[in-house]
């Protein structure tokens, strides 16, 4: 066996082959309840492996993972796979729970904010005619579908808030004129 | 000969000179296969100290039973009884001598065994067929087998790769921000404003026809272009002439709706001069909120 | 109007090609917290693959694989990737906590009740001739690899053990008949 591989040269200190490094890290990082930081995983090789080679494994790994359905990423707390996100609505095929439902509440501010926009928390309030808890309209801010546009100019200048294109897309709505007319269900 | 005398640390190594198999090789020389019976003692002696590692060696009379034949290798079909019970015998009155705790299982057996033992020396009755009745050792030895199969059996199943032991299962991290969020669609919209007339809380000016609606669309749009721009903009530049004159007009109806809600103001210096539009909320620090 | 959602645009064709197939399998498979059956399988693709067709497609995957360090395995309750034996010391290294070996009263009390299920705790005990420890039993049912399936209609109405599909499945068997054959204990 040739010692003087090109791998050889790249990684002067390891005494495992890099390859079949990278294949440890793959069968670490696949098998792994959650991220392994560099120095969880430098224990793999007995601390034999520094940083920057580690590093540079991990990086080969991503890129063999590029067109693959997992991908390696680096998070905050290290390294870990993770399903691609085009494959999730397959995931959900097979596990048919009862799609989450938004409450009664949170439907009918954002169709206040839909058909109203741009309103205030009071206007939507005035129309359910109950308290509108600030915990709803985060619900429709966090799923990007309502924002801020801007304060009416009252006492308090409260938040004018709108929905967002973001809203129409996840809808299939073209324009707000695409919302069904409210000519035919008037009391 | 004392016993102690004997003591090895490893239990199973056993000594010729082990005193205890004397009783047994002190009766009339029973030949096995051709062995005499001494050499099946050799494995058999305890040393006394040894006996709590025994204790947990054995799985029980059955195990210590088949230990005993194996080492001896004896024919289960064929086994001597007479030594054999006095060897388990001894064994056992070891234990007890240790004023170790002894297993009723243990005793149980000592109880079977000398009943075999015993029926081994009547003649053996016939039925009123003219056939023998069975061997005596028969249900010891269904037994015996038995329980080395599932002995055998135990440590195969043992080599088998183990989930967590030898291997792990892969379950690759979903994130659960990407997971399912409520699906809403425009029947849902409809739905629920329909609720709300329903409750009669709305008034008819509420009540919205889709020109209206493009009006508030532009509204919205307008306000947001005005943010964007850092809150002052000229009048002309909010137009896309582009557009077609329809959008233009339900542009120009949503400017002077936000202007007669006091949303914006409109100046002009004079006739023909640029108008401007300022947000009437904005007093000149805009990016607090985050306008996609 | 517009009918159409974004989420029947997320979904995924029904006419799929076979090697986006494979690579949803992969992803699938890799993700699943669970063995999945072909039965599970086949809703991936709204049921247009058979099963003959994902069988090939899993025998596929389960070759590509081949020289990688998971391998495609079927199951009592499907297919599922584990990670293979030889990664097994570097697992370890990351998680030192040896896992419990098994006495050998429990090894022989789950061998008796593998090959002789359905059996009470008398009958384990006539063949093993000791008493068997509830410790015993418990630790079998706590691994999930015993339950109880039913009771002897004898007096005490002695609770039957089996075992159970996780039993299989941990030790990578489809099916008792996969279990070592029992030795010919005669002489």
């Amino acid at each position: 066996m040739n010692l003087v591989t090109p791998e050889s040269n790249r990684y002067p200190e390891a005494a495992i082959a890099p390859a079949e490094a990278k294949r440890v890290l793959e069968a670490v990082l696949l098998s792994a309840r959650q991220a392994l930081p560099l120095s969880e995983l430098r224990k793999l090789f007995a601390e034999q492996i520094g940083n920057e080679i580690l590093q540079q494994l991990l990086e080969e790994l991503r890129a063999e993972w590029a067109s693959r359905p997992l991908e390696l990423l680096a998070v905050a707390s290290g390294w870990r796979f993770r399903t691609r996100g085009e494959y999730l609505p397959y995931l959900e095929r097979l596990n048919p729970e009862k799609p989450p439902r938004y409450s009664r509440a949170v439907l009918e501010t954002l169709a206040i904010i839909a058909y109203r926009q741009p309103v205030t928390r009071g206007d939507i309030e005035d129309i359910r005619g109950v308290t509108v808890a600030s915990q709803v309209i985060r619900v429709l801010e966090e799923r990007g579908w309502v924002d801020v546009v801007g304060h009416r100019d009252t006492p308090g200048r409260p938040a004018l808030l709108a929905t967002t294109r973001k809203f129409l897309d996840d809808l299939g709505l073209r324009s707000l004129a695409e919302l069904p007319s409210l000519a035919d269900c008037q009391p | 000969m004392d016993p102690s005398a004997t003591v090895t640390a490893d239990p199973w190594e056993a000594t010729a000179q082990a005193s205890l198999v004397e009783p047994v090789g002190s009766t009339p020389p029973a030949r096995v296969y051709g062995q005499p019976l001494e050499q099946l003692p050799h494995d058999l002696y305890i040393p006394p100290d040894a006996m709590a590692v025994m204790l947990e060696a054995f799985e029980g009379p059955l195990d210590l039973l088949l230990y005993l034949i194996r080492k001896a290798n004896i024919n289960v079909l064929d086994i001597p009884m007479a030594p054999l019970t006095d060897q388990y015998l001894l064994y056992v009155e070891a234990m007890r001598k240790q004023n170790l705790e002894l297993a009723a299982d243990y005793l149980v057996m000592a109880a079977m065994l000398i009943e075999i033992k015993s029926r081994m020396l009547l003649p053996r009755p016939t039925t009123s067929t003219g056939e023998e009745t069975e061997d005596p050792r028969a249900e010891l030895v269904r037994r015996l087998v038995e329980y080395e199969q599932m002995k055998l059996a135990a440590q195969e199943i043992n080599e088998l790769p183990q989930a967590e032991r030898d291997f792990e299962w892969i379950e690759v991290w979903v994130e659960k921000s990407l997971r399912r969020l409520p699906e809403v669609t425009v029947a849902d919209l409809q739905r629920a404003w329909q609720g709300l007339l329903k409750q009669a809380r709305l008034h008819s000016r509420h009540v919205l026809q889709r020109e209206e609606l493009s009006v508030r669309e532009h509204m919205a749009s307008i306000l947001r272009q005005l943010r964007r721009v850092g809150g002052f903009s000229e009048f002309s530049e909010l137009f896309d002439p582009a557009a077609g004159v329809a959008v233009l007009v339900v542009h120009f109806l949503a400017l002077l709706e936000l202007a007669r809600e006091h949303l914006l103001e409109m100046t002009q210096v004079e006739a023909f001069a640029p108008i401007y539009l300022r947000l009437r909320d904005e007093p000149g620090d805009t990016g607090i909120e985050s306008i996609s």
